[in-house]
């Protein structure tokens, strides 16, 4: 059943990805790159990481998603017709997908089924953050802050 | 859990079963489905999450057929009339003659919309609001989903509405439509921040991301009188009010109801709908209010928990739908009362005074905890609030800036 | 199973490259990234799913991290469009080109 | 209280930090710079009196405390801080009456620009001499006698547009310099026969027995040229040219630095380092303490004549205090430590007071200083008056009642029983005749007499001023409890000896003796003096009495004996020569020999250009075009294009990938 489930959405991530990728119309872009994060999450999910997941919506849909409407809104005159398809792009993506596929099927120990696991409870993540990884946790605190004042002050109307 | 009220006037199994009759009928079904069908184990899950779901929309779609006129009658009363008393016993069949209205009503699309997000988006926001009900415990071992991170869940949940506002508003091609929606997304943002930070306090006392466990740690008595829930706590009080209005906010109820303010700009994001989409989005709306005070009942008024020991052999989902309800009264009452207000106060009430306060709880809970939990930390926590209460009234000049309003008139 | 999750994330990689590559409108450039971003997250918890258990859970730490990190990128890079867009009254990649050599 | 003990530094350093802080300030900020500086001297006061306490309590008391400063071989340079009854009664004495001062300033100075200024600087004072106090290391005791000098240099001539402010300060500041060099002369040589400098170190200091005797028979040049130093700071002759001149500066500075406190830092460092002057005396008498007496009474007496025919109201104080350094430096060569020390600490609170009292009366008198414009301000200043004429009773040395007159006493039943010679005694003798005839001849023209120009519009000064007078006074009085004969407390808690009271002590022979003589002077002061200012005879009303009885020796008095001219002509005249002819060697000489190093090195320059020229440049410039070519070549792969350089980067990534799986 959950090989059905992980089937499913994969495919429905990659061709939500796809759609993003490709799709003229920047709106329906936007929300099939939403989508394709709510597949991604939906895998998270299905790997037992429901935490991540939860956060990869609330961070994805929440906040990267509106900001990227945003924006298109507040650039909407620059709506124009893409240029052609741009096979090059089209051509490497393939090349990378080949190399990548080539590279994970060469590699015999990447080929293992899923060990049985304890569930990983909310309570052990935090655990974590607040022990050993206390440090990066206040550095993301940090870079988060800064990135937060400098998107401000770039976005700021400058004063004539 | 054992049932302590022994002078009751139940029988404490009586009372217990039924407590948990709706968990055994359950059982008791699955049960029969199993042995009727033989079927293999995730066929038997599949069909507990269905029943759950059905349970879920019976339940709440009846309530907000049940809101919708009693909204209309409780409103007429604070307006002195009658409301809706011409359709069924009371006026109480209103609500079904206003969903064939809707149904029968004919389904207009604007030539120039965006057909597909114009079709999705009403889909998307309730899809969304009856999603965040699943994580809330109605009673005893009554929540229908369980989740590890069931507060992140419904946050997650919750935070996807803005999407579906803004594709609304944007599908529809139409300037009320693409204001309304700018309006409502920006004041969710601006909330979605006080909303969730006063949260954190209970998430750091009781040190678990699952409703359940909430509950649980509000159980019991102080001197077997006053219920040990977090809104008698100052933290828990301050942190209730604040999530109380960012609710408020959320679900777009007056006076928060910028996005859709008729006398300026038609319906907001809803301008370009008609028949049952409208009325899904309407709904929605509802549901949303629904799981924002199922939240917060869950979160500060102790969820399914009697307020009194003596009283707690009445089922528990019945007190939560008390408490439910009571806080949705007060959701209608606010709305006959209060009148709109304008987005750049709401804005700056957002930024300057509710998300500071927010803080504050977190840090007057922190106070409580290390304070013993007890009387000294109860203080100590109310001093910690009420100095930075008072400094924020004072920094934000609030004599001057919420004084009665002065008019000028053209010459 | 490992095999088929890395390639479901070699596809995503993939096909954010190609949206970084050819789509000519600079969000969707980010847009790109941040879906490679999102496959290496999948990587990452995927790499954890089937590895031999570990305290603290090194996998989904850096999957949290690279999500925040990813998050403060997005806020950066979409403040960068509007100020571009400000400047240039473009956000077309193609007329971008004032380092040209 | 024995933490201050083990924090014996945050004394200094409390004034120290409000120095800082008012530096800091704006300049407009009055109120905030002398409320700092108040601030830090009763900090610096309260402590002092805390390190004050436990020497009371046990006698001989003695609280080093050590550390290392830096290392370098082998050796370390240790300096400390040191807490004993001497040290003790300084930090008191200094605090205050540095207290008291500087709310004297606030009035004085409420006027003037740069009153933050002022403060700062003289908040800096107050922490170098309260460090040169408490430091346990000739090292940092030098140290803080800089700070001390550079503090005096600042405040001299802090009304630096004033020509001769200037000039005074760099008087100061050379003069002193000139008695340092002997002094650090003297540390050097210290340290390279004993090999520290610290005063106590567990018996290995150098004034320990350990230490001393190291010293052997250079102890005597050693303590010569550490007297130096202090002959310099102290004013003593021949090195007491800058003292008067140094009153140019405002009259608070004047009060604390150049009467009560800095001056005295040369008493305080005989003291100190009495171990190395009265090494291997026999009968109390060294040659080095020998040259000690002579110099003071030297000093004491050519002062005490000088001041006599000053017309300037601080300068005859100037004189008066050089002449009582004289006084003390007797004391301290005859071996009367105590005694010296004692007339320091006297001497500290009624010259501030007298000099506060003349700063009041400037400032009474619209900044006139000169004493024969004055008259008649005993009824417009009353307040200046009492407290004057108390601060003159005790200058003058007027038995029982003021804590002059004590000392006075104890140094010249010292001096008396010096074994070498009874010439010092006799000469100090005549010297208390003389400090009451001067110190007469002032009060009589200050504040009797009738009111001339500069009195006309005289005013008394504000509360502020006022209070501090009253104060010090009030010590000026009171400090003879702990002095007098009958309870020598004092001299007992000094040098460490049990004190019982008995009354009979106060009665001594050498007590009618001083009497018969203050009492002298000051009547042969009113005979003299009781017509001054006004025509008597054939004399003009403006010539001094004494200068009409005896015009020669009143000018040779007033021209202070000639010693700045004799200075002038040689000293001076000869660094003047030897710095001209310096100059004229670098003009003729030296100049010449580095033209002509100069004109090789351009002869090399020229050969190495035209290599340049030929040979260096053309290859450059072949390998600049080059560059360009090679540039313009590889300018054209920046398309401007990000996505070009992420599909670059791409290519990058899947080759290395693809690499490495080829590797596996």
């Amino acid at each position: 059943m959950s090989s059905v489930a992980f089937v499913l959405i994969a495919v429905l991530t990659l061709a939500a990805a796809l759609a993003a990728a490709t799709l003229q119309k920047l709106m329906h872009a936007t929300l099939s790159f939403a989508l394709t994060f709510v597949g991604v999450a939906a895998l998270f999910f299905l790997l037992g990481a429901e935490f991540v997941g939860l956060a990869l919506i609330f961070v994805y849909i929440g906040a990267v998603a509106v900001l990227v409407v945003f924006t298109i809104l507040l650039t909407r005159r620059d709506v124009g017709k893409d240029r052609g398809a741009n096979w090059g792009g089209a051509f490497l993506a393939v090349a990378m997908f080949g190399g990548l596929t080539w590279a994970i099927l060469k590699t015999q120990s990447v080929a293992i089924a899923a060990p049985h696991i304890r569930a990983l409870t909310v309570r052990r993540i935090g655990e974590a953050l607040m022990t050993s990884y206390v440090w990066p946790l206040q550095c993301v605190g940090l870079l988060l802050t800064a990135a937060l004042i400098g998107a401000l002050v770039l976005v700021m109307e400058e004063k004539q | 859990m054992i049932n302590q009220s022994i002078d009751g006037f139940l029988h404490p199994d009586v009372s217990n079963s039924v407590d948990q009759i709706f968990v055994n009928a359950k059982q008791w079904l699955l049960g029969l489905l199993s042995w009727l069908t033989n079927a293999p184990g995730w066929v038997i899950q599949v069909a507990s999450s269905l029943i759950n779901i059905f349970a879920l929309l019976f339940v709440f779609l009846t309530l907000f057929a049940l809101m919708s006129v009693l909204e209309r009658k409780i409103l007429g009363r604070i307006q002195n009339r009658y409301g809706p008393n011409r359709v069924g016993p009371f006026g109480l069949l209103q609500p079904v003659a206003d969903g064939i209205k809707m149904l029968i009503k004919e389904d207009i699309i604007p030539a120039r919309s965006d057909k597909l997000m114009h079709f999705l988006a009403p889909i998307l926001i309730a899809a969304a609001a009856i999603l965040a009900l699943g994580v809330i415990p109605y009673g005893r071992n009554m929540t229908p989903f369980t989740i590890d991170g069931g507060i992140l869940f419904f946050f997650a949940v919750g935070s996807t509405t803005e999407l579906a506002v803004f594709m609304a508003g944007w599908g529809s091609n139409n300037k009320f439509s693409m204001l309304g929606a700018m309006r409502a997304i920006a004041q969710m943002i601006s909330y979605e921040l006080p909303l969730i930070i006063t949260v954190l306090p209970v998430v750091m006392v009781v040190g678990s991301l699952t409703p359940d466990r909430m509950v649980a740690a509000q159980a019991g008595y102080t001197f077997g009188l006053v219920p040990r829930w977090f809104v008698f706590t100052p933290w828990g009080a301050t942190a209730f009010i604040l999530f109380f209005v960012s609710g408020l906010v959320e679900s777009n109820r007056t006076p928060f109801d910028v996005p859709e303010g008729e006398s300026e700009i038609v319906a907001g994001h809803m301008t370009e709908y008609s028949g049952f989409k409208y009325a899904t989005f309407f709904m929605a709306e509802y549901i949303g209010m629904f799981a924002i005070t199922g939240l917060a009942a869950t979160l500060f008024l102790g969820g399914w928990r009697s307020p009194v020991q003596m009283l707690e052999f009445i089922p528990s989902y019945i007190w939560f739908f008390a408490k439910l309800s009571a806080l949705l009264f007060v959701y209608i009452w606010l709305r006959g009362t209060l009148p709109r207000t304008r987005i750049d106060q709401i804005m700056n009430f957002a930024w300057k005074f509710m998300l500071p306060m927010s803080f504050t709880c977190v840090i007057a809970a922190a106070v409580w905890h290390y304070a013993g939990r007890g009387l000294r930390g109860w203080l100590w926590s109310f001093v910690v609030i009420a100095i930075v209460y008072t400094a924020l009234s004072m920094l934000l000049d609030t004599q001057r800036k919420f004084a009665p309003r002065t008019y000028r008139f053209a010459e | 199973m490992l095999q088929v999750v890395l390639i479901v994330s070699a596809a995503l990689f993939s096909t954010g490259l190609l949206a970084a590559l050819s789509r000519r409108h600079a969000i969707f450039i980010l847009i790109g990234i941040e879906m490679m971003l999102g496959a290496a997250n999948l990587n990452f918890i995927a790499f954890w799913r089937f590895s031999p258990q570990s305290q603290p859970p090194t996998g989904i730490m850096i999957a949290i991290f690279s999500i925040a990190i990813a998050a403060a990128e997005a806020a950066v890079g979409l403040a960068l469009v509007i100020a571009v867009y400000r400047h240039y009254r473009t956000t077309n990649v193609d007329h971008l080109n004032q380092l040209k050599g | 209280m024995s933490w201050i003990i083990d924090h014996l530094w945050l004394i200094p350093a409390v004034p120290f930090a409000a120095s800082l802080a008012i530096l800091s300030l704006p300049n407009g900020r009055h109120r905030g710079a002398a409320a700092l500086a108040i601030a830090g001297q009763i900090a610096a006061l309260v402590l002092s009196f805390f390190a004050f306490l436990p020497t009371l309590q046990v006698s001989g008391f003695r609280a080093v405390q050590n550390f290392t400063w830096f290392t370098f071989g082998d050796h370390a340079l240790r300096l400390g801080w040191l807490l004993d009854p001497l040290a003790a009664v300084m930090l008191t004495m200094i605090t205050l009456v540095g207290l008291c001062i500087f709310i004297f300033s606030t009035g004085y100075m409420a006027g003037d620009r740069n009153f933050v200024r002022f403060f700062a600087y003289l908040s800096f004072f107050s922490g170098a001499m309260l460090g040169l106090v408490i430091s346990n290391s000739l090292l940092l005791l030098f140290i803080c006698w800089e700070l001390v000098g550079l503090a005096s240099y600042l405040l001299i001539g802090f009304w630096i547009e004033r020509q001769s402010a200037a000039a005074a300060a760099k008087k100061a500041f050379i003069t002193t310099r000139i008695g340092d060099m002997g002094f650090f002369l003297g540390l050097l040589w210290l340290y390279g026969r004993s090999g520290t400098l610290l005063f106590y170190d567990g018996g290995n200091g150098c004034l320990e027995s350990a230490g001393l005797a190291m010293l052997g028979a250079s102890a005597m040049a050693i303590a010569l040229l550490i007297f130096c130093g202090a002959v310099g700071k102290s004013g003593q002759f021949p090195l007491h040219v800058w003292l008067p001149d140094a009153m140019e500066g405002p009259t608070p500075v004047s009060a604390l630095i150049h009467a009560a406190t800095m001056v005295a830092a040369g008493v305080f460092l005989v003291a100190r380092v009495y171990p190395i002057f009265s090494l291997g005396a026999i009968d109390g008498v060294t040659s080095s303490l020998t040259v000690v007496v002579w110099i003071g009474v030297t000093t004491a007496l050519m002062a005490a004549l000088i001041a006599i025919a000053q017309a300037d109201i601080k300068r005859i104080l100037a004189y008066s205090t050089v002449s009582q350094l004289g006084l003390m430096m007797v004391s301290l060569g005859v071996g009367g430590v105590a005694a010296g020390m004692m007339h320091l600490l006297a001497h500290g609170f009624f010259k501030a007071l007298l000099f506060l009292g003349a700063g009041s009366v400037i400032h009474g008198c619209h900044h006139e200083q000169d004493i024969r414009k004055m008259g008649g301000l005993r009824r417009l200043m009353p307040v200046t008056f009492s407290t004057y004429a108390i601060g003159m009773m005790a200058l003058s040395g007027v038995p029982l009642f003021f804590s002059g007159g004590w000392t006075k006493e104890e140094i010249l039943h010292v001096t008396a029983r010096w074994p070498s010679s009874s010439l010092p005694y006799y000469f100090l003798l005549a010297g208390v005749v003389l400090t009451a005839l001067y110190m007469t001849r002032q009060i009589i023209y200050v504040f009797f007499a009738h009111r001339r120009a500069a009195s006309e519009h005289a005013h008394e000064s504000p509360r502020v001023m006022t209070m501090p007078l009253i104060v010090l006074a009030s010590c000026a009085i009171l400090f003879s409890i702990v002095l007098t004969p009958a309870w020598p407390w004092l001299h007992g808690y000094l040098i460490d000896e049990p004190v019982h009271f008995e009354f009979a002590r106060l009665i001594q022979p050498g007590l009618f003796l001083s009497l018969v003589l203050v009492g002298a002077g000051v009547a042969l002061g009113i005979w003299m003096y009781r017509k001054a200012g006004t025509q008597d005879q054939q004399r003009p009303a403006d010539t001094d009495p004494l200068e009409f009885a005896q015009p020669q020796l009143f000018r040779f008095l007033q021209n202070k004996m000639w010693i700045d001219e004799l200075y002038g002509r040689t000293v001076i005249a000869f660094s003047w020569m030897s710095a001209r002819l310096s100059d004229w060697m670098d003009r003729h000489f030296w100049d010449g020999l580095v033209r002509g190093v100069g004109a090789i090195g351009r002869l090399f320059g020229t050969f190495t250009a035209s290599v340049d020229e030929r040979g260096i440049n053309p290859g450059v410039d072949e390998t600049t075009v080059g560059t360009r070519g090679l540039g313009r070549l590889m300018s054209a792969a920046h398309s401007g294009q990000i996505q070009t350089y992420l599909g670059v980067i791409a290519i990058g990534a899947l080759a290395l990938l693809l690499f490495y799986a080829w590797l596996a």
